[in-house]
Order: C-alpha cells, then sequence, then structure tokens
C-alpha cells in the first residue's frame, strides 16, 4: 500500500496563492459573500497562513500554504460519532459528506484547524456553476469538509494504472495545488517508496512538520532554512 | 372491568420500558457489532457496552419488581375484602 | 385564603393546595411561558431551514452557545437525583421537603440538556446515523448512552417515591381519577408494599450516584479528549462533577425560594433547610475555587506556549470580563455572603444562587469559547457573537423547564407528603434510637 | 357531533389504512409502461444480427460510462430504407432524417457522490454485463425499470462477497 505524502519547499514558495485558487476551482468549494468571510466562514481547503513579524519598516512575512495534513494518527477521526471522517489504508484522511451530521466535532479536535463548514447552502455564482467540476461531488449545507488530497483523482490515476497493467509512477498522482504551482513548491507522492522524489525531499535537513509533539505525525512536510 | 383496563395499561406501560431497553441493547450491539467488522478499537465498544447494558436492564428490572410487588399485594387485599 | 378549605384537606393543606386551585396567575404562567417556547420553536426551525449560518458561530469557534448550554444544563441537573440520593443515603433528616423537588429539576433539565447536541447538529435529519452506524469510540456516543441512562434512572427514581402521594391523590378523589388510578399501581400503603418500595428506592439511590457522578465525567470527556489547549486536562472530570454539584445546589435553591413563596411552603421548607444547604453551596463554591486554581496554575506553571496563551487569552483578552465575572459570581459573592450569619437571609441566599447559576454558565462559555478562539496554527483570533437564534433558544429552554416544572406542580405534590408524615411519624423515635447508639454506654 | 366521530373513528382509521395500502401497493408492484420513445428488442439485434454489447455501448470497456448508443450508432446499419417491417424503425427512421437524437430514458444511474466506472468493473474487474444488468439478450422490450438497483447496499453486498475494497473513498468523493 502506498502512502501519500505531501512536500512543501518554503523556500521555493512565493506564497502567490495559486494553489489556494486551483485547489477550489478542482473540488467546486463553495463561493462565500465577503461579509460571511469577514465573520470568519470563508472556505479554503488549502490554506494561506500569513504572519507578520517585527516592526515597519522591517516587516518580515511568513506565507506558508496549509491543507489537511492527513496525519497518519489523526485525532479528527477519534471522535467522529457516524465514521464520516475515517483514515483509508493509504493514509488518506477521508470525509464522507453525506454520513456527516454535522456536530463538527472533528473539527474541534483538529489542531490544524484544517476543516471548514457548510454554514449556508453552498453557493456559487452563475459564471462559476457551468465550470464545476464533474469529479467532485457538491456539498450539502450542514456538513463539514476538508482538504482530500484531491483523491478522486487518485480513483482516475488508478484505474489508468490498472488498465495498463502497471504501478502508479511517481508523481502520476498530484492534487490541483501540486499541478498549479507556478514555482513547482509542492510535491506529491508516496512517502513508503523509497526511490519516491517525496521521500528523498523528507529526509532532507530542511524538513520539518507542523507540531510534531502532538504526535499526529502529519503527512504534509515542510522544507524550510528559515526557523 | 374499568380496574381491569387500568391493570392492562399498567402492564403495556411496563412493557414498554422493556422494549425501550430491549432497544438500547441492541443498539449496542450492534455499534459493536459495527465496530469489530469495521476493526474500529472493538475493545472501547466492549467495554462500554458491558457497562451500559447490565445499568438499563437492572433498572427496568427494578421497575418491574416494585410493579409486581405492589399488585400481588394489592390482589390479596382485593380478595381479602371479598370474603 | 378561606379558612374552611383548609379543613379539608387535612394537616397538609398546603402540599394539596396548588393541585385542586388553579389560580389566574398559573393560566397566565403557562401561556407566557408556552409563547416563549413557540418563539424560540420558530427561530429553532429557520435555522434547520436555513442552516447554521444563522448562528454566529464561524471557522476557529465552530462551537458555541448549544454546547455551553448543553454543559450548563446537564450541570443543573446534577442537583437533583445526586443531592437526594447522598442526603437519602446519609439518612438526613432535613432531606423530606427537599428530595422531590430537587429530583423533579433533574429529570426535566436532563430532557432539555439532553437534546442541545442535537440543535447544534447541521444535519439534524441524520440523527439516526448514531443508531445505525455509531462509533462508540466517540465520547460524544458515551454522552448519549450516559445521558440515555441518567435520564431512565432519574426518572424512575423520581416516579418509585412518588407512587405513595399518587395514591394519595386517587383516593382524594379529583377529575382525573383513572389518570392517578393509573400512576399508582395499586399502592394501598400495606406494610409488604412499603417494604419493597423502600428497597427499590434503596437500590436505585446507590446506582443513580454513580451514574450521575459518569454523566458529567464522560461530557468533560467530550473535551478533555482532544487535544486542544485549555481542555487537554485530567482535572475536567472531576472539576465537571463539582462545577455540576455547583450550579445544581444553586439552581435548587432559587426552586426552593420561589415556590415557597408562590405556594406558600414557609410550613414545609424551613429557614433550616436554607442554611443547610447554602451551607453546602459555600462547601462546593470553595471546592470550585480549588479547582480552578490548580487548572490555571497547572496551565502557568507548566507554561506550554500554547496553554499559556490561552491562560493569557482568558485573563486579559477579549473574554477576560466573562472571566473574571466567572471569578466574582462563584467565588466572591457566595464566599462573601454565606460567610456571615448577618448576609446569610433567604434573600441573601437568593443573591447566591441567582449569582452561582450565572457564574456557572459564564465558566462553561469560558471553557468552550477562549480554547477554540486561540488555534494553535497562526491564524487570526477568532471572534464568536451569539446571533438571536442561540439566545432565543437559551431562553426557550429555559422556558420549557419553567414550564415542565409549573406543570409538574400542577399535577403532583411537590413536597413528598408521605414521607413528611413518616417523618411525622417515626424519625423522631428513629433518630433518637440512632443518637443512643452513637453515644457512650449501653442502648436502651 | 362527538358519537359522530367515535362512531366512524375505527372506519376512519381502517379506510385510511386500505387507502394507503392500496397507494403503496400500486406505486410499488406496477409495472411502468414502455417509457422508451423507441420500442428496441435487445434480443433480435443480439441473435440474429450478432451484435455485442459493446459494438453499441462502446466505451464500456474503456471508459468510466458505457454510454447509451448515440444516433450515429444507428446509422451504421440503419440507413433511409428500413430493413424490417416494423412500424418502430420507422421512428428510428424518423430520428435519423432528422438528424435527432433519441431521447432514451436512463434507467441505471448513481447520485452525484458516487463515482462508477464501467471499465474497473468490466475491464479490470472481468465481470459480465449480466451480473448487474440481468438478461439482456433475452430482452425483447426496451429496458424500462433496472434488473439490479444500484444502491449502496447492493454494492456492498457484491464488494463484500469478491472481497474487494470498502474504502469509501474508492466510490465516493
Amino acid at each position: 500500500m502506498p502512502k501519500w505524502a505531501m512536500v512543501i519547499d518554503l523556500d521555493k514558495c512565493t506564497g502567490c496563492g495559486d494553489c489556494m485558487a486551483a485547489c477550489k476551482l478542482e473540488n467546486n468549494i463553495a463561493i462565500v459573500s465577503p461579509e460571511e468571510a469577514n465573520v470568519g466562514r470563508v472556505m479554503f481547503w488549502m490554506d494561506m497562513i500569513t504572519t507578520y513579524e517585527g516592526e515597519y519598516p522591517n516587516i518580515k512575512v511568513k506565507r506558508i500554504p496549509k491543507p489537511c495534513f492527513h496525519c497518519d494518527n489523526p485525532p479528527c477521526t477519534r471522535v467522529c460519532p457516524v465514521y464520516a471522517t475515517y483514515k483509508n489504508d493509504e493514509g488518506l484522511v477521508g470525509q464522507i459528506y453525506h454520513r456527516c451530521i454535522g456536530c463538527r466535532y472533528c473539527m474541534v479536535a483538529c489542531p490544524y484547524t484544517a476543516k471548514v463548514f457548510n454554514w449556508y447552502e453552498p453557493k456559487w455564482p452563475d459564471e462559476f456553476k457551468s465550470c464545476l467540476n464533474p469529479d467532485v461531488s457538491l456539498r450539502m449545507v450542514g456538513v463539514v469538509e476538508k482538504c482530500s488530497f484531491c483523491a478522486h483523482r487518485l480513483i482516475k490515476v488508478k484505474e489508468n494504472a490498472d488498465m495498463e497493467e502497471r504501478e502508479i509512477y511517481d508523481g502520476e498522482y498530484s492534487p490541483a495545488c501540486g499541478e498549479s504551482c507556478p514555482t513547482n513548491a509542492i510535491y506529491f507522492g508516496d512517502i513508503d517508496n523509497k526511490e519516491s522524489q517525496v521521500y528523498k525531499l523528507s529526509q532532507s535537513s530542511r524538513s520539518y512538520r507542523e507540531m510534531e509533539n502532538l504526535g499526529t505525525e502529519p503527512k504534509v512536510i515542510y522544507l524550510s532554512k528559515r526557523e | 372491568m374499568h380496574a381491569k383496563t387500568t391493570y392492562i395499561a399498567q402492564v403495556l406501560s411496563i412493557s414498554l420500558i422493556w422494549i425501550f431497553v430491549i432497544a438500547i441493547a441492541i443498539w449496542i450491539i450492534n455499534l459493536l457489532l459495527i465496530s469489530i467488522e469495521l476493526k474500529d478499537v472493538p475493545g472501547a465498544s466492549i467495554g462500554i457496552s458491558i457497562i451500559v447494558i447490565p445499568v438499563f436492564f437492572v433498572l427496568a428490572g427494578i421497575l418491574t419488581y416494585v410493579f409486581i410487588g405492589l399488585h400481588k399485594e394489592e390482589k390479596k387485599i382485593i380478595k381479602s375484602s371479598q370474603e | 385564603m378561606p379558612k374552611n378549605k383548609q379543613l379539608d384537606f387535612g394537616q397538609d393543606a398546603a402540599l394539596y393546595r396548588p393541585i385542586y386551585e388553579t389560580g389566574k396567575g398559573f393560566y397566565i404562567t403557562v401561556c407566557v411561558l408556552l409563547a416563549v417556547y413557540l418563539w424560540a420553536l420558530y427561530l429553532y426551525i429557520t435555522q434547520v431551514y436555513y442552516g447554521l449560518g444563522v448562528t454566529g458561530m464561524n471557522q476557529p469557534i465552530t462551537w458555541g452557545f448549544y454546547i455551553v448550554n448543553f454543559v450548563f444544563f446537564i450541570g443543573i441537573s446534577h442537583a437533583g437525583t445526586l443531592i437526594s440520593a447522598i442526603l437519602r443515603l446519609s439518612k438526613a433528616e432535613w432531606r423530606r421537603p427537599i428530595t422531590r423537588m430537587a429530583e423533579v429539576i433533574t429529570a426535566i433539565v436532563l430532557a432539555i440538556g439532553g437534546l442541545h447536541p442535537i440543535l447544534d447538529l447541521g444535519r439534524p435529519d441524520r440523527m439516526l446515523n448514531l443508531l445505525s452506524d455509531g462509533r462508540l469510540q466517540s465520547p460524544l456516543l458515551w454522552d448519549v448512552t450516559s445521558i440515555t441512562a441518567y435520564f431512565t434512572a432519574s426518572t424512575i427514581y423520581l416516579y418509585l417515591p412518588m407512587i405513595p402521594d399518587i395514591a394519595k391523590l386517587r383516593d382524594r378523589g379529583t377529575k382525573l381519577k383513572w389518570f392517578y388510578n393509573f400512576l399508582s399501581w395499586g399502592w394501598q400503603g400495606t406494610a409488604h408494599q412499603v417494604k419493597v418500595l423502600n428497597r427499590a428506592i434503596n437500590i436505585l439511590m446507590v446506582m443513580v450516584i454513580p451514574i450521575a457522578i459518569s454523566v458529567h465525567t464522560v461530557i468533560s470527556y467530550i473535551f478533555s479528549m482532544t487535544l486542544q489547549p485549555g481542555w487537554h486536562s485530567t482535572i475536567f472530570g472531576p472539576y465537571f462533577v463539582v462545577g455540576a454539584i455547583f450550579s445544581g445546589i444553586a439552581a435548587l435553591l432559587i426552586v426552593m425560594i420561589v415556590f415557597r413563596k408562590v405556594y406558600h411552603l414557609e410550613e414545609y421548607l424551613k429557614e433550616i433547610h436554607f442554611q443547610y444547604l447554602s451551607t453546602l453551596l459555600l462547601i462546593m463554591s470553595l471546592l470550585w475555587f480549588y479547582f480552578t486554581f490548580s487548572e490555571f496554575l497547572t496551565g502557568i506553571f507548566g507554561s506550554q506556549t500554547h496553554e499559556l496563551h490561552i491562560i493569557a487569552y482568558k485573563f486579559t483578552g477579549v473574554y477576560a470580563p466573562f472571566f473574571w465575572g466567572m471569578v466574582i459570581c462563584n467565588f466572591v459573592i457566595p464566599v462573601i455572603i454565606l460567610s456571615f450569619k448577618k448576609f446569610k437571609t433567604i434573600t441573601g441566599i437568593m443573591i447566591v444562587s441567582i449569582s452561582v447559576v450565572i457564574g456557572m454558565w459564564l465558566e462553561r462559555l469560558n471553557i468552550v469559547v477562549p480554547s477554540l478562539a486561540n488555534p494553535r496554527m497562526d491564524l487570526p483570533l477568532g471572534i464568536y457573537i451569539p446571533s438571536l437564534v442561540e439566545w432565543a433558544l437559551f431562553i426557550g429552554g429555559i422556558a420549557v423547564f419553567m414550564l415542565g416544572f409549573t406543570m409538574f406542580a400542577k399535577f403532583f405534590p411537590l413536597i413528598s407528603i408521605w414521607e413528611i408524615e413518616e417523618g411525622r411519624k417515626e424519625s423522631i423515635k428513629d433518630v433518637e434510637k440512632r443518637l443512643r447508639s452513637y453515644l457512650p454506654g449501653k442502648e436502651t | 357531533m362527538r358519537d359522530l366521530i367515535k362512531k366512524y373513528f375505527k372506519l376512519l382509521i381502517i379506510s385510511l389504512f386500505v387507502i394507503s395500502v392500496l397507494i403503496f401497493w400500486a406505486a410499488s408492484g406496477a409495472n411502468p409502461t414502455n417509457i422508451q420513445p423507441i420500442a428496441y428488442n435487445h434480443k433480435l439485434h443480439i441473435e440474429s444480427v450478432e451484435l455485442i454489447c459493446s459494438d453499441c455501448h462502446i466505451y464500456v470497456e474503456s471508459m468510466p460510462s458505457a454510454t447509451i448508443p448515440n444516433i450515429s450508432i444507428c446509422e451504421e446499419c440503419h440507413s433511409d430504407d428500413p430493413i424490417t417491417d416494423s412500424p418502430e424503425e420507422l421512428k428510428l427512421i424518423k430520428y435519423i432524417v432528422e438528424e435527432e437524437q433519441i431521447p432514451w430514458q436512463q434507467i441505471y444511474s448513481v447520485p452525484d457522490h458516487v463515482y462508477f466506472s464501467h471499465r474497473r468493473h468490466v475491464s479490470i474487474g472481468e465481470l459480465d454485463c449480466s451480473e448487474c444488468h440481468g438478461h439482456v439478450e433475452e430482452m425483447t422490450e426496451p429496458i424500462s425499470y433496472p434488473a439490479w438497483l444500484p444502491s449502496m447496499d447492493n454494492c456492498i453486498a457484491c464488494h463484500n462477497e469478491l472481497k474487494i475494497t470498502k474504502d469509501c473513498l474508492s466510490c465516493h468523493m
């Protein structure tokens, strides 16, 4: 069984936010009105954490892309009362929208605040409706959703590989954010495969994971010289 | 006649609590079986079901005990008053 | 009150009167409470229709008033059964006029509190998923089972000691004779029946105490099982139980004072009862302070970044007024008023009780919201302003409680008549005998 | 008034019950009559013309959806001149002449949040079409109801039996 993981090279990342836009389009994430967004109901599966250090004029800005970390030891799946979120054999933490009862316990339990909630029936402007991705189902009001590592792409990739009777090659399966990144800062692949680029990068001295002390073992690895 | 309908209604209400308790037991056993099937921490489910199911049965048992105890006595009184 | 009526009811007229005489006040109260309830129901329907967006909750603060009120109401429910079971178990003779009220509070508030998580669901239509595919590993399911068990136990525990009183009402004859006849289970008051009933009550009161403690422990587990700073703490179980009993006693005192006034029960609920209960309240207040103190001291001394962050936020952040309000309501006011005999009057106790109930509600708010407002990641701080719907459902919950209590008082005596009679007849002898057994010398 | 209600209450309840049973029976049991625009005869095409499924449902082996045949596929054999004297063929010819698509009704469908792939089941899993679609080669009438309901219970039953993955994310997205 492969174990899918993501490496984000923060030294390459320019903080442009292309991954956020690509994610939003790929996964049919609802567009929230500005008023709603201001009260904290904005919906991003791939979020961008922006922190400012120092005082004007010597400001250091950090921009860190933050998807769901698909922890190997996820705190969210343990508290779900109805099997709506679970970790599968390939290490993907799935969210099943049609089973979710909307108790938001998983959002509370997630130390990375990776999940978002459909406070209202999701809506799109008319221009967006024609370019919704048919591969991803639309969510409904009152359920929790989150980054799926574009699991719908994995289904297709697996099927193609099975048709041709071969293994999935490194880099064949990549989420939309990784594909769209203009500086190729996002790598994706099987971290159990010692040949894969993700594995090699994860062994780099620059690599770190968010809040390793919690024991959640996130599968999103950051590379950074700073810190 | 009137006493009899009341008695039947009382018996029905007592059986209602048994239906409730049995339903809860079935529910918990169902969850237990699911957790075993999906290998989703069956230990926790087993622990909880061992505690919860007897508690409910004891509660229903106490209620039934009182019901039977009170009614036996009532019948005796009615009999003795008729004699 | 015409005096000749009093004769009809015998010695305990004051206890029977509310059932047989319905004043204008009753109808007005019921109508007002019903209106409040319908208003809340309407707003809840809008919430189901539009989604949880109508509340004030948002992304980092995903739990708000509903969970706060859930914990709060379940806390209040510990008034009853637990206190009454402990008093019965310890053979405290002064319990007799109190137990019934305490048990009623439990049964009603538990039903209301237990429904609060459903208000909080984004998709209440999928409730049945809990039955078909629940996960017993989730602390939410622990809650469902333990609250159901507690509700069943406390309802039975309320009902069984009521049987002799129901039989009294049946024998007296009312409009609803069939109803009392149905509920009295053929009680005739024979020695065997009394024995059966007492035995059942004894088993129940031993059982109810661990169930009650488990309920609030499990509710604290909802929080402490997560990794959130400020929640992930082993002290939470006992801390919640102590808080629950604390707010429960306060709620019981409020109910006692109100119904004493309205139903003229001064004969039964004497100053001494309030003195005893308020001493208990004072002890719980000190205990509560001890738990709060050790909770924060361990956090500050350990100085984990996130833990410290949240403690600082509680002390000085946006929600600081609520935090200090909680300390004043739960500790300063009770200790000042209850420590001095001069202030320890019925009015003083009423003030303390109200302040404790408010303070304990603030405590639940201080547990739920600040931890969520400070996510571990470097995200902006969350802010939570409850909307009208959430306030309405809170007020509606209180209204339903008052409605339930009023309706109960309409149909059943609020003070256990047979236990009072039993007390008059037997307990003086009993207590004397017990006292003699404590004293040095031979028992005679 | 009260007596009247009491008198007829039982009758009312019984009649309500009977009516609801009738409605339920009618809704579930009744075969919908032919809802397809043309009474297509699968048996005829399979037996006498010796077509196989993938001749018309051309993507069944290579794509997620098998597709309902386009009119151009019919045109490969049928032209302006009728081959038989069936009145149904005349209907088809009318569509061909007017260069219109036949408004076939889709019978088998899964909801939006389910990913069902024909090639996964037919080419990789090597299932026979009849496993889900029944014995189409004996159907003389067009399909108007599914031979096998594509519900989650049915899917899981088969996945259980064949020991195929039951991972939610392999079908739900």
